[in-house]
């Protein structure tokens, strides 16, 4: 039995188990047989990767036919090459220390088995994602993916916050999956075959040919580049298609640094990679990807300097990350974009697990306006941000060392610059600026939460966990479901307390918080410094990557022809946005509000996102729903039933009233109508 | 090929049970239903396990002449096995589900039923033209009974909408067929589906069986008697009506429309597309904004349906089998969502979305249930609705991408309404006191849905089961159909790698100067 | 052909009038205490009568030989399945009147009479073929249809039927009398053949009015549109039983005789005629639906039904074919079944005190107090209504069968999509008796006779009907073909 | 010539009457005027030679039939001053109908022309014998060919004479009728019954 | 001459006339039945003098039985009205309307 096959398919097994087996398995039983399994698939994924370190063989592994409809035809098979490696590492790896991270933060959750279940499963389904060896699974997996997201962001379905948000996700996933779904279509129609090989073989020698689409004449790779690439902006939250994800949130942090932060959303730029021979024969489609990359990042790195909801913060950074590696991958470096991917993976699953235990520590208060040194309180945790953002803003000397991002973040400002094209140009530039913004809203989170003085008296929350205690756990609201590890007896009611504190003391994160923290904080000082020659380096990329993406030698040979200024220019950006946060949120902490004050109007701009949602609200949904209404009161009753059904009622009965009318009871006017038929019958035949 | 009549035994037993019931208590007459419907999904399974894959394309058959040229001729291919299989299936659902809700009147309610599975199979099984005609049309009487008698508050209203505007539809391909008949001299339908009209006759033979399937499908704008219907219908009523009575327009266009009026059908594809569209939009804007379970469902049976529309009319395989797989998968998901409704219908006795909250707290293997064919109506891979849609608009995008495009908004309204239905039911806090009181699936209940869970996760993993045996048979009709296919609108023309290196750097759509 | 040979053929019609003349002698000695054994008399002399033509139609009797007395009477398979329908109905009108009667102290020994004397005007009526036989056929039977209209005669709805009856139905014997009269003139014969062959080729304007003429004064007979008026009135207020007889017997003897007329003696011109009864047709199909939506009394109900499926009927005289000719007959049979059934269950609908309940509102949630009744009467009404698998479908399946062979695809289209509306009203009845709570009015015992009556005509309307078809299509063929072979 | 003009004579006096039967607001008037019709009618037949129908319409309609429609005018009893009198409120439809039905039938049938129609040819079947009077033509025709329509006539008659007593024959209870036989068979010495009453015992003071 | 078409009009006329008599009349169903007799006077005339001309007899045994039939109406005609009369207490056609609809 492949390995491979017990890495896809040992999670589902849990989830099935545990989630079914639910409250009759208990919390414990459930917790171990999912996270062990995700052990198991961990431990069993890292042999696959380094084996393609060295340069492993791709192979497939079929499991069952699925279907076969005329010429087309898909089953179910597992393929790995090195684009799977990096993913399964990736994502067993995140997933194992997600799933060993939820014991300590889930632990009071009356849910678990439940939880644990949707985690497995969406494992799985990223698993059939990246291994997939035709597109039908990968929409599989792809849509697989979106229910576990729906599932874990609605976790706390009590909340009308989080259900909103998981329709959200999975509706606005919806429509970058409708543009997936037909890009297969359009795949399939030109080539005759959803394999993703058979594809990849044969899309040079479509290049130029047009295609038909909604009645316009295109270029045929152009038009299924840009459909594929919808449903990749989708799933990662690209701009436009971007609302859903910070909405995410509403789901336990966990899942934010599983889903929305390592895996999941990263399955966009997985799949621009898996196909990038196709992407590779169409400029425009690359342009297009390119741009929406860069906008995207400079975009979502704009908004993030505004936020205070900490985990709004990270996943907005998320969301830019995203674009620095769709316009890699628009440029032509897949391979950094892979980079990107994976050291991402690392340190922002660390920040986003380190947000989870300052919120837990918090007491599920997530509002940075009322942390503040929480440096003394929670060090470990402290250190483990701090290696995040670090790894993050891409802190690094040339040729020396530098933690995750600098090797990832990095190559890709300079391999858009070395693209040369214009729209690399434009890259470039939204990439340095969102590196300073980057840098600036990582150390802003830090120092809001880390330094300065404590303000959690202003908290509703801790206010809350000081008066209440865990006395009456059912006043709490649907959030309080997120209480976990709490000690009581941290929480002795001190009535006046002028430090800021309001009596409240934060406490250190249980071990298995911990644990994946340390290990993640590894990933987040070490991936780029170890992996960064076999993913970006010319020889050595071309020999670890195969066949399984496209890989420009040259291109990646150009990076090291930048200019010097071109080179530093990450870093510079990188020291100006530290000095900034630090100037603004250390040094001179009314400078934030003298600015808010100056440039409200942007500022509010950014705080509201660009006003995305609110567009998105009266463009699509307000008139959705008049649509709907009008449609059915004025369309099918109002319309159809009235004049038809109804109509056809209406009319029967008038000639009903008028038939009993002429049927008068008198015998005169019987005659009448007996004389008017023959009358008429005799004019008739007369004129015929 | 097969001497044992086992398709006459098929309609026989249920007819018998049904004579049967009417004489009987309730109780026994439930029991009667039960062993009957499970009788009849015994012969179904060896129906399917003795069905040749790949063998003669009308197995099972049997004909007697009865008079006037009418003969008693059964027998089917796999698309009618399918549909077949379908109804056996879902019919011991039925009778379950009506186990305790229904009081009054058990024996007839059975009986009716009964009656009903013994029309549905004589629909699929029929090889003569009027026999089909008189199994079409007859099923309108049980369905009316079944309605007007153990349905609704608005049950009268219901119950004449649906009778007379299937009706009306149908009537008109009674003259049609007459016309056919005259013309072709036969009433054999294998034969019938190998005979060309004239193009004229078509076109007009064409629009009378729409009239027919439109209405029973139903597409918009005819689509307006089927909310009514499923909610004022008891819950099996609606999981019949949603489950296998739509699928009967269905099944006539691939048995009728297509094979009979290629040129016609090419002719009204337009038309087709044009109504699915709207229908595909219109009815999930619709359903989105209901507040009664049953009539979002019933909306959304019309949205799903449109579907399945456009998959035939892409006149290619991948439509065909995507729209029977539609077919199937909306048969037993619908079914099944009309189930999970009367469970809670059951227990609260009001439809209304607003008066349940929470489920997911005091039914959580209701919920479980609801959520796979929620999830399953979305078309979410893995279930059966997937394959149908996929393939279905698969199917259509080779013609038009433009349809594919605005069918394809289904999924994304789809996803809304169903996954706003589900939180407001499964979700959210317990609002209502007695909803919240309510106890989870008994084991009735669970053992009514737990079959058609599996059969629909069985269909999204492994339809290869139900491809197979319709293979052949699709690919048939798609020989039959070929010669009058719409030419897509792609019309992709051969690659040109030193054009395309040259035309680096060119904007998008410059590839259409050649 | 001699005279000794004529008397054969005309034996139905000398049994039934010896018979009835001897049975108006012991009515006339024993008075209205034999009533009852006459009426079982009078039954049995019709079953004997249709006996007696039994042989002419298994044998598909046609041609010469079944011409009597020169040309003026024809005793051929039409004429004798139209006969047996005929007889059959008629005794079965016999069977149900005693227990309705009886509750008015009504029941008088002249009523088998009189019907034994319409039966043999209507025998004399599908017989004809000579407009002096005609008109003394149906005049025989409309003057016993008049006094059976009024026949209770306390009661002022069954005298106004009658006075409504006679009125109009005078006048539309006077139209077809002037009809005649023209076309006697223009033509110079009053046999059907002379006729036939003088309208063969060119005809005169004036033969043209006759032939309207005669046709209109038919159409009356048989309730079409717009001669129709009476029969709403004259059903409602005639009592029962009688209006059982009238939807029944006369009305196969008029469609008969009117088949007769058109397709035999007005035969070569068609054309001419073909699109007034398709006029006809239409108007019947769509006023007797329409006029029996607002219906509250249920005899009336039926007497728009009756409209109703007349107009189908002669969809099948439209097309003008022996297919179209053959598909009229079994119409005529299913519904001589569905229309005995019909009425039959209506006169079971009885009170408490055995008095009729007439009102529709009245026999709501019938199905839960008097399944079996209400189940025969749904049957009934769906059967009317055409839907498959009920027999009635049968009916209107041969007569659009015969439209379209005919290439007569409009009327088709139309016809039966006008059927729909009238399938509202009959489903109305349907959902009286089954989804209304029960009114419980209806609680009164019927008598076996319409019990009998009632279950044979429901299992002939039922879909084990359909195993009939082979033998009523194979019969309705053979007269039909009897029809057209005199041609 | 005077044929000529009793023809219009009978016509003309034959329709006149016709109109006012219909018209007048007296049925017993009404009544008389048809039996004018009648007679004129019966004067018109003679004048084209059918004597025997023209003296069976004076017998039958003039001697029968109006006599009992007088008879049952007067006994109805009938308050003429309560009859509405005027016509139904869509006389003038009415009117333009009929009008334009005898338009057609006269323009349709071609009578206006002054030339003799084209009468169909009878097969000479049942032409008049030569040397035969009308009556005893008509009896010989009567007689023989239509033998079985004239036994049909009779029975028509019959029922005729059945419906109308069924319908108006009314058993009053009570009321004594004669009874022959009784009165025959009646012998004296049972109409007187000598009873000798004992003395004081046959009256009751 | 006197021409067969004078006949026809003059029956034409006459049957107009009944008709007229049927419908227009609203006083009293005798005169309705009247008018019936009247009807058949026309179609009489019509038969004879078709007779007549045609040289046949037909025409006038058939006017025979019509008059026998007539006669027979009458009678049947007048029962009717008799018993009309004794359950409403009036001939008036406008009071001839109990059941319509």
């Amino acid at each position: 039995m492949s390995p491979i096959l017990v890495i896809v398919f040992l999670p589902l097994l849990a989830a099935i188990v545990a989630g079914l087996g639910n409250r009759a398995l208990g919390n414990t039983i459930a917790k171990a047989l999912t996270t062990g399994a995700l052990f198991i698939a961990c431990v069993l994924s890292w042999p696959i990767f380094l084996g393609f370190l060295s340069g492993g063989e791709a192979y497939v592994v079929p499991v069952l036919k699925w279907v076969q409809s005329g010429s087309m035809s898909f089953d179910w098979a597992l393929r790995v090459d090195a684009l799977t490696a990096v993913m399964l590492v990736v994502i067993t790896t995140v997933s194992a220390l997600v799933h060993l991270y939820s014991w300590g933060y889930m632990d009071e959750d009356p849910d678990q088995p439940r939880f644990f279940a949707y985690l497995s499963l969406f494992t799985f389904a990223m698993l059939m994602l990246v291994t997939a060896d035709n597109l039908v699974q990968m929409f599989f997996g792809w849509e697989g993916v979106g229910l576990a997201s729906y599932l874990l962001i609605g976790f706390w379905f009590k909340k009308p916050s989080a259900n909103a948000a998981a329709i959200k996700a999975f509706v606005v996933n919806r429509v970058g999956d409708l543009g997936f779904m037909l890009g297969i279509f359009g795949v399939f129609l030109v080539f005759g075959t959803v394999s993703i090989p058979a594809i990849l073989e044969a899309a040079p020698g479509m290049a130029g040919s047009t295609i038909g689409f909604l009645g316009y004449r295109l270029d045929t790779l152009t038009v299924l580049c840009i459909l594929l690439f919808i449903g990749a902006m989708g799933k990662s939250a690209q701009l436009g298609l971007h609302t859903w994800l910070p909405d995410a949130m509403e789901g336990p942090t966990p899942v934010s640094a599983l889903i929305h932060a390592a895996t999941m959303v990263t399955a966009g730029v997985f799949m621009v990679c898996r196909l990038s021979p196709l992407f590779e024969a169409s400029p425009v489609a690359l342009g297009f990807v390119t741009f929406i990359g860069a906008a995207t990042c400079f975009f979502a790195a704009t908004i993030g300097t505004t936020q205070w909801d900490i985990k709004r913060v990270i996943a907005y950074s998320t969301c830019s990350q995203l674009g620095y590696m769709f316009f890699a991958a628009g440029v032509g470096a897949y391979g950094a974009a892979m980079f990107h991917l994976f050291t991402h993976a690392f340190f922002k699953a660390l920040l986003f697990l380190g947000a989870g235990s300052v919120i837990h520590a918090m007491h599920h208060e997530q509002d940075m306006r009322y942390y503040g040194a929480l440096r003394k309180q929670i060090p470990l945790t402290f250190w483990a941000m701090m290696a995040g953002t670090l790894a993050i803003t891409g802190v690094g000397l040339v040729g020396i060392f530098g933690f995750a991002g600098f090797y990832s973040k990095d190559a890709i400002i300079e391999v858009a610059f070395a693209s040369g094209t214009e729209l690399g140009g434009f890259a470039f530039t939204m990439g340095i600026i969102a590196a300073l913004l980057t840098s600036f809203y990582s150390w802003r989170l830090m120092f809001l939460t880390f330094w300065g003085k404590p303000r959690w008296a202003g908290s509703e929350h801790i206010r809350h966990a000081v008066h209440h205690g865990h006395d009456e756990p059912e006043n709490h609201n649907p959030a309080s479901q997120e209480d976990a590890g709490d000690d009581v007896a941290h929480h002795v009611p001190a009535p006046e307390h002028e430090d800021g504190t309001a009596g409240y003391h934060p406490h250190e994160s249980p071990l298995t918080m911990l644990v994946p923290l340390g290990v993640l904080s590894l990933g987040a000082v070490l991936a780029g410094f170890v992996f960064h020659h076999a993913f970006v380096e010319a020889e050595e990329g071309a020999l670890f990557w195969g066949a399984s993406i496209y890989f420009d030698e040259h291109l990646m040979h150009a990076i090291h022809e930048v200019p010097t200024w071109v080179k530093w220019s990450p870093f510079a950006v990188m020291v100006l946005g530290f000095v900034a946060a630090w100037y603004a949120y250390i040094r001179n902490t009314s400078l934030p509000g003298q600015f808010v004050e100056q440039f409200g109007a942007l500022h509010q701009f950014l705080l509201n996102k660009w006003y995305f949602d609110e567009l998105y609200h009266y463009a699509f949904v307000v008139p959705a729903g008049w649509l709907g209404r009008v449609f059915w009161k004025a369309g099918d009753v109002g319309t159809i039933d009235r004049f038809g059904p109804n109509g056809a009622a209406w009319v029967v009965s008038r000639g009903s009233v008028l038939a009993q009318k002429v049927q008068s009871g008198f015998l005169y006017s019987y005659a009448l109508v007996m004389l008017l038929g023959l009358v008429a019958a005799v004019t008739w035949v007369l004129a015929g | 090929m097969n001497s044992f009549p086992i398709l006459t035994l098929m309609l026989l037993v249920p007819l018998a049970a049904a004579v049967a019931c009417l004489y009987l208590d309730a109780r026994a007459a439930r029991v009667t239903a039960l062993v009957a419907t499970l009788v009849d999904l015994a012969l179904g399974i060896v129906l399917w396990a003795s069905f040749d894959i790949g063998g003669a394309q009308w197995q099972f058959t049997e004909r007697f002449e009865l008079f006037a040229g009418f003969s008693w001729a059964l027998g089917i291919d796999g698309i009618a096995l399918m549909l077949i299989m379908l109804s056996v299936f879902l019919m011991p659902v039925c009778i379950g589900a009506s186990w305790s809700s229904v009081k009054s009147r058990a024996g007839e309610y059975m009986a009716a039923f009964l009656l009903m599975e013994t029309l549905m199979i004589g629909v699929f099984a029929a090889q003569d033209l009027f026999l089909f005609y008189i199994f079409f049309e007859a099923g309108l009487i049980p369905m009316y009974l079944i309605i007007g008698i153990w349905g609704g508050d608005n049950r009268i209203y219901a119950s004449y909408k649906f009778f007379l505007y299937t009706l009306l539809g149908s009537v008109l391909m009674l003259i049609a067929m007459l016309w056919m008949v005259n013309e072709a001299g036969t009433t054999d339908i294998p034969t019938l589906m190998a005979y060309d009209f004239s193009p004229e006759a078509q076109t007009w033979l064409w629009l009378a069986f729409f009239a027919s399937f439109a209405v029973k499908m139903p597409m918009w704008p005819v689509h307006t008697w089927l909310p009514d219907a499923h909610v004022q219908a008891p819950t099996a009523g609606s999981v019949i009506l949603a489950g296998v009575l739509l699928k009967m327009g269905g099944y006539g266009f691939i048995r009728f429309s297509l094979p009979m009026f290629p040129e016609a059908s090419a002719q009204f594809a337009w038309l087709v597309f044009v109504l699915s569209m709207v229908a595909v939009v219109y009815t999930s804007l619709v359903a989105l904004v209901q507040h009664d379970m049953k009539k979002l469902n019933a909306y959304s049976s019309v949205a799903h349906m449109a579907i399945v529309t456009v998959g035939l009319f892409a006149f290619n395989v991948q439509g065909l089998e995507g729209s029977m797989i539609m077919m199937l998968s909306h048969g037993l998901v619908s079914g099944a969502l009309f189930l999970c409704v009367g469970v809670i219908y059951d227990r609260l006795h009001t439809r209304e979305i607003s008066r349940y909250g929470g489920l997911s707290i005091n039914m959580p293997q209701y919920a479980i249930f609801f959520l796979l064919f929620t999830m399953a109506s979305i078309g979410l891979p893995g279930t059966s609705g997937f394959i149908g849609e996929f393939l279905s608009l698969a199917g259509i995008y080779q013609v038009s991408s433009l349809v594919a495009l605005v069918s394809g908004l289904g999924i994304i309204l789809g996803a809304a309404y169903m996954l706003y239905l589900y939180r407001r039911v499964a979700y959210g806090e317990q609002r209502n006191a007695d909803a919240a009181a309510m106890p989870d699936l008994s084991w009735r209940e669970f053992a009514l849905l737990a079959p058609v869970a599996a059969a629909v996760l069985w269909m999204g993993i492994y339809p290869e089961s139900f491809l197979a045996p319709m293979r052949q048979d699709i690919a048939a009709l798609e020989a039959r159909i070929a010669r009058s296919a719409p030419e897509g609108d792609a019309q992709v023309t051969p690659g040109n790698p030193e054009m395309a290196a040259s035309a680096e750097g060119e904007a998008a759509g410059h590839g259409g100067a050649h | 052909m001699d005279f000794k040979d004529s008397l054969g053929l005309v034996a139905p019609e000398l049994l039934l009038s010896v018979a009835g003349l001897i049975l108006l002698l012991v009515a006339a000695w024993v008075g209205d205490k034999a009533s009852k054994a006459i009426s079982i008399a009078a039954v049995a002399v019709l079953v004997g009568a249709s006996f007696l033509v039994g042989p002419a139609l298994a044998n598909g009797a046609v041609g010469p030989d079944t011409v009597a007395f020169m040309g003026q009477f024809r005793a051929d398979a039409f004429a004798a399945f139209a006969k047996i329908l005929i007889y059959l109905s008629a005794g079965a009108c016999l069977m149900i009147a005693p227990s309705f009667f009886d509750r008015y102290g009504a029941m008088r020994a002249e009523y088998p009479i009189l019907v034994l004397f319409a039966a043999l005007g209507m025998g004399i009526m599908v017989s004809a073929s000579d407009l002096l036989t005609l008109y003394i056929g149906l005049e025989l039977n409309s003057l016993a249809a008049y006094v059976l209209a009024s026949f209770l005669r306390t009661d002022a709805r069954s005298a106004e039927a009658g006075l409504k009856y006679f009125v109009l139905g005078a006048l539309a014997s006077g139209i077809l009398l002037f009809g005649m009269s023209l076309t006697y003139g223009f033509t110079g014969t009053t046999s059907f053949e002379g006729i036939r062959v003088a309208l063969a080729g060119d005809m005169s304007t004036g033969a043209l009015f006759g032939v309207v003429f005669v046709l209109a004064g038919l159409a009356f007979k048989i309730s079409a549109v717009p001669f129709h008026m009476w029969t709403p009135d004259v059903y409602e207020g005639a009592p029962t039983p009688v209006t059982t007889f009238f939807s029944t017997a006369p009305k196969v003897a008029a469609l008969a005789l009117t088949m007769r007329v058109a397709l035999d003696a007005f035969g070569p011109q068609a054309d001419a005629w073909q699109q007034i009864v398709i006029f006809a047709a239409l108007a019947s199909i769509v006023v007797g639906a329409l006029g029996a939506i607002g219906q509250a009394n249920i005899k009336r109900l039926l007497a728009y039904s009756s409209i109703n499926n007349v107009g189908f009927m002669l969809i099948g005289l439209a097309a003008a074919t022996p297919e179209g000719a053959s598909a009229m007959l079994v119409y005529l049979a299913i519904y001589v079944a569905m229309s005995l059934g019909g009425f039959v269950a209506v006169l079971m609908l009885k009170g408490e005190d055995g008095e009729p309940v007439e009102a529709i509102a009245d026999i709501s949630g019938l199905s839960a107090t008097r399944p079996g009744l209400a189940a025969a009467l749904a049957i009934i009404m769906f059967s009317l209504a055409g839907i498959p698998p009920l027999f009635g479908f049968w009916g209107k399946f041969v007569v659009f069968q015969a439209a379209v062979q005919a290439d007569m695809i409009a009327l088709a289209a139309i016809g039966i999509a006008a059927s729909v509306i009238g399938a509202y009203y009959y489903l109305k009845v349907v959902k009286i008796m089954y989804f209304d709570e029960p009114a419980g009015v209806v609680t009164g015992k019927s008598d076996w006779a319409h019990q009998a009556i009632l279950v044979i005509t429901t299992v002939f309307v039922s879909p084990l009907g359909f195993l009939l078809t082979p033998w009523l299509g194979a019969h309705a063929d053979a007269a039909a073909t009897a029809l057209f072979l005199a041609v | 010539m005077i044929q000529t003009l009793a023809f219009y004579l009978f016509a003309v006096l034959t329709i006149g009457s016709g109109a006012i039967t219909i018209l007048a607001r007296n049925p017993v008037h009404s009544v008389l005027w048809l039996i004018l019709a009648f007679f004129n009618a019966a004067g018109l037949m003679v004048l084209v030679g059918a004597e025997f129908i023209a003296m069976l319409l004076v017998i039958v309609y003039v001697g029968a039939v109006a006599v009992l429609f007088l008879f049952v005018v007067m006994m109805l009893d009938i308050d003429f001053a309560e009859l509405r009198a005027g016509f139904v409120k869509n006389f003038p439809l009415g009117m333009l109908v009929a009008v334009v039905l005898l338009a057609e039938i006269i323009l349709g049938v071609g009578a206006y022309r002054a030339g003799a129609l084209q009468l169909g040819t009878p097969d000479g079947t049942a032409s008049a014998a030569v040397g035969l009077s009308n009556i005893e033509a008509l009896g010989a025709l009567l007689y023989s060919r239509y033998l079985f329509l004239f036994e049909a006539a009779g029975i028509i008659l019959l029922v005729a004479m059945i419906g109308a007593i069924v319908l108006t024959l009314r058993h009053r209870p009570g009321v004594r009728g004669q009874n022959v036989a009784r009165q025959v068979y009646r012998r004296a010495e049972d109409a007187t019954i000598n009873t000798r009453p004992e003395v004081g015992a046959g009256i009751k003071l | 001459m006197i021409g067969i078409e004078h006949y026809v009009v003059v029956s034409s006329i006459l049957f107009v006339l009944g008709v007229l008599g049927i419908f227009l009349n609203r006083k009293n169903v005798i005169v309705i039945l009247m008018a019936i007799e009247l009807i058949l006077l026309a179609v009489n005339i019509n038969l004879v003098a078709f007779s007549a001309f045609l040289g046949d007899l037909t025409g006038q045994v058939f006017a025979m039985f019509v008059l026998t039939v007539a006669a027979g109406e009458a009678a049947i005609g007048l029962a009717i009205l008799v018993i009309y009369f004794r359950s409403r207490g009036t001939i008036a056609v406008d009071d001839v309307n109990r059941m319509k609809g």
